[in-house]
């Protein structure tokens, strides 16, 4: 319970911070610091049991399928990092208490930095992995979000960005590492991973596994090649530099590394890995920080070359070495943070972070300046300061460090030159900022002593440096104990933390490092000029080009794919449906099937022969269109024709029916579209295309002829022995329509209901100008409703009718039914609309045909909804048999009801399709016609 | 006969797919409905081909396969449906684009409007 | 064909020729031109003789039960034709 | 027999048949009803998850014809799966477009709620042809709706969509008929007792008929080679639509599943596990074009539909390991993407409404009027999307990374995904920082201010990727238990052995 | 007297009546009510698409006429036929025919016949009504065409309608 | 059956089929669309009213009761081949298709 809660505090104050933001700066600050007060009292009783070495692990279920678990684990390493991150988060939220300016946001300031701190925390105390990398992403969320805290300004979102992409990639990369993990031990509990090392480190995928946590590790800390993100998350507040480049953020890696330094380190790979990335680290850091002119810049590359010397430590895979880094964490978050500070009290009180601007500011601020000597004299690693213990054990391992032959003394070697860098930044920042003469052009001038309580914090962390410099072990001792054995699962080696270890080959390398330092510092004029002949590498520039050249790049080949084209579409999906089809087609054994091949009679040749004519007629003179369109409906007869020669009544009709609607509609657009198809495509792309329409065909032909050949049985069967028993129709396909599928056609009636609906709204207030005649440039006719045309319309409306009931009553015993009624209706209203115009029609017919179709649909739900009061599932379908005097004996079926619906669908929606059309037209025809009108 | 009505089908696939990669609504437009024709008779024909064999009781011995035939008419209730859906989405084409070009002639004007970017993101 | 004489079947037989044949020849026309009117007359002249085979066939096969899809033939083919030929002189089937 | 099958069908169609009756009522009334159809509808499908979750088979026998006869719909934990997140991205969407969306025109809400009956329909089908049928009502319903709005920008886009697809449901038909050329069933269980038996001189006709359905659905799912009618569409559609699109994808995503898990899965015969050799590694390019599609975006809308696009393919790159656990995966994923993906719509929509001409453009504007609100809805999303800790896209992820099994198609996936993971987010905080932070001076003259309902829309759906969170582990207890079902296909045939209601009341 | 049992345009009614026993293959008990019903609701439903009512003055003639024009028909076919088969151009015209006629049906009756009958189409109806423009397929002499037309037909129908 | 029922049905019928076929040759060979329109609407109408003739003999002797459905068929062509060949020409004449030059008399302009 404990220790999620210490987790789950700082989100908690996250959510309550903001609240305090209208009570001032102070309120807020006094609220987020709770949570860490909190926490540090939870924490402190646990303190007896971790000094016996003892281990506080708590868990709750959360997904166990994927072996997440919400456990948290307390042990001296976690304790040591977590008492860094709370102790200097309130530091810090004193610090910016009073760097932040009034109208700034404070309260997503403060916010942000909790959620930051409880993210940080959660890594830390987390016992499973999973769950650990759960915090370090938040971490890369959150620092995203603290770093363009500025987020007006270009530097800081790129900063920002840049650190998101680094660190939130790497967590992937761990991501990928940790399941690797989890795949070899099974299970994601650090205390079976932790147990598992041997397991871990014997097995094959060991090296990738490492290979990936590294990287999280490395990206997160900031080690080489992926360091160039810290020195640009500078655009950050200060107090959100010292917190997470001192204390925390930059320290994940190194925590990660000392997590899984039982499970993961000893092994060549580990050691070659990390220590030679940490040497390279420790050197670039420590080199170029002496060049930059930006306080912070120097202050965030010797972070990097800091971070490079922990990590060179963990690698050398020696304990003592561990212990070594271990202090060095403490040591480094101690001074870092207080040198960020003080340059951020600089910065706040001159205006500018530039060292070449910044002079002499001894004489303004003592007290600032004292403070901040102190802490860079313990990162030059001085005597009697903390900076000093750390790097002289430091010192001692790289000599410990045995390596073959000449490498031997690459170790002492790279150690004693980054130390002399070392020295000689700190060295600069002493004395570039406070002496060397008078400030030029300040901002702000002349500056002053900060806030009295905005030095708290520094000199505390300063406080800190002198205690442990002078007497470690009694201030830093105990807790480094207890971290070391956390780190090194028990056997700690012994050391003893002291002022002085004689005088001894460190002490040497101390005394070079320090004098080479001061040296290098004094001759600092060559350096720069040696420097200055080697452009300087911008990584965000680089970076950013980068990512534009990529988004560019993206975009073009997105868009030479994703063209906008239809043609290409629709051949990249003729293509795939004949690539797949095209092999088991190959597959086809014989072309002809078992039952092989019956006899053709003449007239059918003959249909087949003018089918085919018209069909690539169509296709070929698709330009005329008009000539298109009368071959298509040759095709549409043909096929008519077809169905009724191979035993299908009720599709001819249908088919009749609606290729006489279709060509009309087709008309009906032509009429305000080009009369002819320009010519676009090359001629190779003509034949390509009739080279692929060719392999289509050909696939359709020798399946359809390798289906057809072949003997085979169906369901079938049921329906025609069931159709009239249980069905009560003798046309079976109407039976299946209404009764056996009748939920097909029930959807299939709602599909023409949306379609007209689409229609009416796709032509609602659209405005076409139709052409003034027609393709040859004829005018078109005056007579716009010939008197014969009338004259016929007349009859022909009550004698459709009366066959459309005919066809519909008989629908369910014989050819007809309510879809081929429907449409014979609604043909005999398009004769009228066509031979007397809508506005004549329109003012006799009385009704909307929206309310038809919904009133169609109502009809088949209600039928088939109407077994349910009979405890019938839906669309169960009863009929009966009734015998009335002169009408004789006469069926009575629901299923009528239903084809009903069909029916009044089908008008209501074919005549709304059509109607809608019409109304496109400008209503010019001139009605001169006597009588009638 | 089933050579015959196979070639039907596969001359009604290719006229309708070479049209269906036209460049212009109306073509394209035709051309899917000689696919759907072409389809439609595919499906029909999984019953095999029977002659006077309707599926009405009592009008025959050997009856034809009766699903077929409704799913066909099903499918050509819809097919009719998504047409005179797809006739009216091209005239919007020409309403609103004076033009009946399947892409329309201002898609990669708009591509470049896309593209204009100002200074570095 | 269950037709005692075979004059029936013979005459039926070459009737159904004739129609088939004239059916080309509607074709032939329909794809000659060459206005477009000729066109439409040919197509109108096919549904007739579509009709015609429609009857034929429901003779062959000795059922009555094609007689509607002659029925909608007419009907159909007749607005089609009227359809068409309002186009042609009209542009707007409706307006 | 369980009536309660058929109330996510009838439920949306009585409200379609009243909303094309009151077209012309005021729209108060309208939006009144049609809402509270959805709202009902979403109630029934809670109702329908709680009886599925028993982990036994429902089936529903549709004019009391006996399986394989008549046409079924079949309840199982999938279905109902289907149809709860389907309810509630709906419902969230009509949410939002009860705002001004449905104001372009009378027919809005029947089309709507047309289209959710097309859905569930297929969601809930036991019928090969029935699911074809579903499939033409949802698309027309798609059409109808895809048209919505004012201008002409969508035109072209829906005529692409609606070309494409009907081309598509021609080969539907055919690979239909293929199918039952041969076994002479459309039963989907019957399908699966049949194919297995199937001759060698007809397996062919099978083996065809079931690949080009699968380019089908692979078209419906937009899988590499065919999603890229995707992106302009969902891009020209209003937001509410776009939102409610986000499940249409998944439709493939579902028949592939279902389909291809049940009549040819592991049991069937010489065409066991057919396609899913194509499936894999079309799916990982799908994701590679989504990302690279992602990377080079210039406006946030285009950003979201090359998710739509990443997120088919990560979903099919976990359903071709064609083993249990990749399918169990994939769903918990399912869940994730479809309501982040859709709430993102809507989020960019808002966005756009609060930057003037810039509007949803990746250029600098103007600060917009709630931008706090948007920014962290935004973030939610895309963290979601990205799959970053501690959003429910994360744990999605994990599944899918957890469910590959060692060996050439673990190396793929994980890098597929991770990698993809990577560029994504740096997509997104590209994207994010420019449009929240690169500001310039003045205001847009009328920002377009958020309103109750659109932020709870916009924010549910987002704010899902937390509830899914909080409810990881019973979540991924009903995925598990669905995938088994799924794969456990003996006990579906057994639906055959249905019996219909005899005597009645 | 019929038009006061519901029976506004008891020609059309007759005729409907016709058609469904015609429909039905012949007369039954059924066909006949259910002829009855549809006789009397059709018109009834449509009668508003019926603005002038067919001025049938002596319609006991008309059964005549139909016959006479199908006779006409048989005839006409057969000179076609002979035109068609025999080599020799045609010698075609267009012809105005003067219309005595004035109501719409009767003119298009007239119209059609010519159209079904000897070498005749009725090409055009003039806007007025009053002119018919007839294309003879073969014929040495307009007014000879337009007298036969005069006398077979516009004469008998004049009688029937007035 | 009657052998003289047989003899009168194939008569119809082949009566039928050959003023179909004349209809079409009249289509196919005439020289101009005005004369070509003779064809169809008399010999092919004629043609195939003859066949329905033929059916309705035919099933009305096969089979018990009378069928005459045809007739309804036949009269509708009756009925509608004038109107069709009356807005054909009046197309034609829009149109302006070419005429034979034996032609005499001029169509009118629409
Ligand atoms: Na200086
Ligand atoms: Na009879």
């Amino acid at each position: 319970m404990t220790l999620s809660l210490v987790v789950l505090l700082p989100f908690l104050g996250a959510v309550a911070a903001p609240l305090f933001a209208q009570a001032g700066r102070t309120a807020i600050a006094i609220a987020s610091s709770v949570p860490a007060l909190i926490a540090l009292m939870a924490l402190f009783p646990h303190w007896k049991r971790l000094a016996d070495g003892g281990v506080l692990v708590q868990t709750f279920e959360w997904m166990p399928s994927i072996g997440l678990s919400l456990s948290f684990r307390l042990d001296g390493l976690s304790l040591l990092f977590a008492l860094l991150i709370l102790v200097i988060g309130l530091l810090i939220i004193l610090y910016a208490r009073y760097y932040l300016k009034p109208h700034e946001n404070v309260g997503k300031f403060y916010a942000m930095l909790l959620c930051f701190k409880g993210a940080m925390l959660g890594i830390v105390l987390s016992s499973n992995l999973l769950l650990m990398l759960v915090f370090w992403e938040l971490t890369s969320l959150t620092s995203f979000l603290l770093i363009s805290f500025w987020n007006h300004k270009k530097d800081a979102r790129r900063g920002a960005r840049m650190a998101l992409a680094v660190t939130g990639g790497g967590g992937l990369a761990l991501l990928a590492g940790i399941l690797l993990i989890g795949r070899i031990v099974g299970s994601y509990e650090l205390d079976d991973v932790l147990a598992a090392a041997d397991l871990i480190q014997a097995h094959a995928l060991y090296p990738f596994a490492l290979t990936l946590v590294l990287l999280g590790a490395f990206t997160k800390s900031a080690q080489f090649p992926f360091h160039f993100w810290l020195p640009h998350a500078m655009q950050a507040p200060t107090p959100v530099s010292a917190y997470l480049h001192s204390a925390t953020m930059v320290k994940a890696g190194i925590f990660l590394m000392a997590r899984l330094y039982p499970a993961l380190a000893g092994t060549e790979q580990w050691f070659y890995m990390v220590s030679f990335t940490g040497m390279a680290t420790l050197l670039i850091g420590a080199y170029v920080a002496l060049f930059k002119h930006d306080l912070k810049g120097l202050l965030a590359h010797s972070t990097v070359s800091h971070l490079g010397l922990i990590t060179l430590l963990f690698g050398m895979g020696t304990k003592l070495a561990a212990v070594a880094a271990l202090f060095h964490v403490i040591n480094h978050a101690t001074f870092k943070a207080s040198l960020f500070m003080a340059a951020g009290i600089i910065d706040h009180e001159t205006g500018t972070r530039d060292m070449r601007r910044i002079n002499g500011l001894w004489q303004f601020m003592p007290h600032t300046a004292t403070l901040a000597m102190v802490a860079a004299a313990s990162m030059a690693g001085v005597p009697l300061l903390n900076g000093f213990l750390s790097k002289e054990m430091f010192f001692a391992e790289s000599l410990a460090l045995n390596l073959p032959g000449l490498w031997a003394y690459v170790p002492p070697l790279v150690a004693t030159l980054a130390g002399i860098f070392a020295v000689a930044y700190s060295a600069r920042f002493i004395h570039d900022v406070f002496f060397n003469g008078k400030p030029k052009d300040l901002p702000v001038y002349p500056p002053h002593e900060p806030p009295r309580y905005m030095k708290i914090p520094v000199e505390i962390l300063v406080f800190a440096c002198v205690m442990v410099g002078m007497f470690p072990a009694i201030s830093i001792g105990p807790l480094l104990n207890i971290a070391a054995s956390a780190t090194l699962a028990g056997n700690v080696p012994d050391y003893q933390l002291a002022v002085m270890h004689g005088f001894n080959l460190p002490l040497l390398m101390s005394f070079l490092a320090f004098f080479g330092g001061l040296l290098m510092y004094s001759q600092r004029q060559r350096f720069f000029d040696f420097h200055a002949r080697f452009k300087e590498i911008d990584e965000k520039a680089i970076f950013e080009k980068v990512a534009l050249k990529m988004e560019d790049l993206a975009a073009t080949f997105t868009h030479m794919l994703e063209s906008g084209s239809l043609q290409r579409y629709a051949l990249l999906f003729v293509l795939s449906a004949i690539a797949v089809a095209w092999g088991p087609i190959s597959e086809l054994g014989v072309f002809v099937g078992a039952n092989g091949l019956s006899p053709i009679d003449v007239p059918t040749a003959t249909g087949a022969l003018v089918l085919m004519l018209c069909a690539v007629g169509t296709a070929a003179m698709h330009r005329t269109r008009f000539y298109a369109l009368i071959l298509l409906s040759v095709v549409g007869l043909l096929v008519a024709l077809a169905f009724a020669r191979f035993s299908a009544p009720d599709l001819a009709m249908t088919q009749l029916s609606v290729e006489v609607v279709t060509i009309v509609l087709l008309m009906m657009a032509l009429y305000y579209m080009p009369s002819w198809t320009p010519i676009e495509a090359s001629w190779s792309r003509r034949i390509r295309d009739i080279a692929i329409a060719l392999v289509a065909g050909a696939g359709m032909t020798l399946i359809t002829l390798a289906m057809l050949t072949q003997p085979f049985d169906s369901i079938s069967s049921y329906f025609l022995e069931h159709s009239k028993k249980g069905g009560g129709g003798t046309n079976v396909v109407n039976v299946i329509l209404v009764d056996f599928r009748g939920f097909d056609t029930l959807g299939e009636i709602t599909v023409l209901a949306i379609a007209a609906l689409g229609i009416y709204t796709l032509l609602k207030n659209v405005q076409l100008t139709p052409p003034p005649g027609d393709g040859h440039g004829h005018p078109w006719t005056r007579d716009a409703y010939p008197v014969m045309l009338r004259q016929i319309a007349r009859p022909m409306l009550p004698l459709a009718l009366m066959v459309s009931l005919y066809i519909f009553l008989r629908g369910h015993n014989l050819p007809g039914g309510g879809f081929i009624a429907g449409l014979i209706t609604a043909v005999a209203l398009l004769l009228q609309y066509i031979a007397s115009g809508m506005q004549w029609t329109q003012a006799r017919v009385s009704i909307r045909y929206h309310n038809v179709i919904g009133l169609g649909l109502l009809f088949a739900v209600v039928a088939g909804a109407g077994s349910y009061a009979f405890g019938f599932p839906f669309l169960t379908s009863t009929f009966g048999y009734i015998t009335w005097p002169v009408v004789g004996k006469f069926e009575v079926a629901s299923a009528l009801i239903f084809d009903l619906g069909v029916y009044l669908t089908v008008i209501g929606a074919t005549l709304l399709a059509l109607v809608s059309l019409g109304n496109l037209s400008p209503h010019s025809a001139i009605t001169h016609l006597k009588g009638g009108e | 006969m089933e050579l015959a009505f196979a070639l039907t089908i596969g001359t009604l696939t290719a006229s309708g797919v070479y049209l269906l990669l036209r460049a212009r609504t109306f073509p394209v437009i035709v051309g899917l409905t000689l696919l759907s024709y072409g389809v439609n008779l595919f499906l029909f024909s999984t019953g095999r081909l029977v002659t006077g064999g309707q599926p009405i009781l009592g009008s025959t011995d050997n009856y034809s396969d009766p699903l077929p035939q409704a799913l066909v008419l099903t499918a050509i209730v819809i097919g009719f449906a998504m047409t005179a859906f797809v006739v009216v989405l091209a005239l919007r084409k020409q309403a609103d684009h004076h033009d009946d070009h399947v892409d329309g002639r201002e898609s990669s004007a708009r591509l470049r409007l896309e593209d204009e970017e100002e200074d570095g993101r | 064909m269950i037709t005692t004489l075979p004059v029936l079947a013979w005459a039926l037989h070459i009737t159904i020729g004739m129609v088939t044949l004239a059916a080309l020849l509607n074709v032939y026309r329909l794809i000659k031109g060459p206005d477009a009117p000729d066109r439409v007359l040919a197509l109108d002249t096919l549904y007739i003789n579509a009709i015609a085979l429609i009857i034929l066939l429901g003779i062959t096969l000795e059922t009555r039960l094609y007689m509607e899809s002659a029925l909608l033939i007419a009907v159909m083919g007749f607005v089609g034709t009227v359809a068409l030929a309002k186009y042609l002189k009209r542009g707007s089937v409706i307006e | 027999m369980n009536h309660w099958l058929t109330a996510p069908i009838l439920i949306p169609l009585l409200g379609g048949i009243i909303q094309i009756f009151i077209g012309y009522a005021p729209i108060s009334l309208r939006r009144t009803l049609a809402l509270s159809t959805t709202v009902l509808l979403l109630v029934s499908t809670i109702g329908l998850l709680a009886l599925a979750s028993d982990g036994s088979y429902r089936v529903y026998t549709f004019g009391n014809w006996a399986p394989p006869f008549g046409i079924v719909l079949i309840l199982d934990r999938l279905s109902a799966l289907m149809l709860l997140m389907t309810a509630i991205l709906a419902f969230f969407c009509h949410l939002f477009a009860v705002h001004k969306t449905d104001e372009s025109s009378r027919q809005f809400h029947a089309l709507f709620l047309f289209q959710l009956l097309g859905l569930n329909i297929a969601f809930l089908t036991g019928d090969l042809f029935n699911l074809f049928v579903a499939f033409e009502v949802l698309l027309i319903a798609s059409y109808g709706l895809l048209m919505q709005g004012t201008g002409t920008k969508r035109t072209i886009p829906s005529l692409h969509y609606v070309v494409l697809n009907l081309a598509g449901s021609a080969v539907f038909l055919i690979s239909v008929g293929m199918l039952y050329s041969v076994t002479g069933t459309l039963n989907m269980a019957d399908l699966a007792v049949k194919v297995p038996q199937v001759s060698a001189e007809d397996l062919p006709l099978v083996k065809a008929g079931g690949l080009m359905l699968l380019v089908v659905f692979g078209l419906k799912a937009a899988i590499l080679p065919l999603c890229f009618w995707l992106p302009k569409a969902y891009g020209a559609a209003t937001a509410p639509v776009a939102a409610l699109f986000a499940v249409m994808t998944k439709v493939g995503f579902y028949a592939i599943v279902r389909v291809f898990t049940l009549i040819f899965g592991a049991d069937a015969g010489p065409l066991a596990h057919l396609g899913l050799d194509w499936l894999f590694p079309l799916a990982l390019a799908t994701l590679a074009m989504g990302v690279v599609g992602a990377i080079g975006s210039r406006s946030l809308r285009t950003l979201i539909t090359w998710q739509v696009i990443i997120s088919i393919g990560t979903l099919l790159a976990a359903v071709g390991l064609g083993t249990q656990e990749g399918t169990s995966a994939a769903l918990f994923y399912l869940l994730n993407t479809t309501w982040i993906v859709a709430g993102l719509f809507l989020v960019v929509d808002l966005i756009a409404g609060q930057r003037g001409a810039a509007a949803d453009k990746i250029v600098t504007a103007p600060p917009m009027y709630n931008r706090t609100l948007l920014s962290v809805l935004f973030m939610l999303g895309a963290v979601a999307s990205v799959g970053l800790p501690p959003l429910s896209g994360f744990f999605a992820k994990l599944l899918i990374l957890q469910a590959a099994t060692p060996g050439p198609q673990l190396a793929w996936l994980w890098g597929g995904l991770i990698i993809g993971s990577f560029f994504t987010l740096i997509a997104y905080s590209r994207a994010g920082s420019i449009v929240f932070w690169r500001t310039v001076e003045g205001h847009v003259s009328q920002p377009e201010r958020l309103t109750l309902p659109l932020t709870v829309a916009a924010g549910g759906l987002v704010g899902m990727a937390v509830v899914i969170v909080l409810l990881a582990g019973p979540i991924s207890a009903y995925v598990d238990a669905t995938a088994e079902q799924l794969f456990n296909t003996s006990e579906y045939l057994a639906i055959l052995q249905a019996q219909v209601v005899v005597g009645g009341l | 007297m019929l038009s006061r049992l519901g029976f506004p345009q008891p020609f059309l009614s007759l005729n409907l009546f016709l058609v469904w026993q015609v429909l039905n293959d012949g007369v039954s008990g059924a066909s006949v009510v259910m002829g009855l019903i549809l006789a009397w609701l059709l018109p009834r439903l449509t009668s508003n698409f019926w603005p002038e009512r067919p001025a049938l003055v002596k319609g006991w003639l008309l059964p005549m006429y139909i016959l006479r024009v199908l006779w006409d028909i048989v005839v006409a076919s057969v000179a076609v036929a002979r035109l068609v088969l025999s080599p020799r151009k045609p010698r075609p015209v267009f012809i105005s025919y003067p219309l005595s006629l004035e109501h719409p049906l009767a003119i298009t009756m007239l119209a059609s016949t010519i159209s079904l009958t000897p070498g005749t189409v009725s090409a055009d109806v003039s806007d007025d009504n009053r002119i018919l423009l007839i294309h003879a397929l073969d014929a040495e002499d307009e007014q000879e065409v337009i007298d036969t037309i005069r006398q077979r037909y516009e004469k008998p129908l004049q009688e029937i309608f007035q | 059956m009657q052998p003289v029922y047989q003899y009168f049905i194939a008569a119809l019928l082949l009566i039928g089929g050959f003023f179909s076929l004349v209809g079409a040759i009249g289509l196919a060979r005439l020289p101009d669309f005005f004369t070509r329109l003779h064809g169809p609407t008399k010999a092919t109408t004629l043609g195939v009213g003859a066949i329905m003739l033929g059916s309705v003999a035919y099933f009305t002797v096969r089979s018990p009761g009378i069928n005459i459905a045809e007739i309804l068929i036949t009269v509708f062509l009756f009925l509608t081949a004038p109107v069709s060949a009356n807005i054909l020409a009046k197309a034609a004449m829009h149109i302006g298709v070419d005429r034979t030059p034996e032609t005499r008399g001029k169509p009118w302009d629409q």
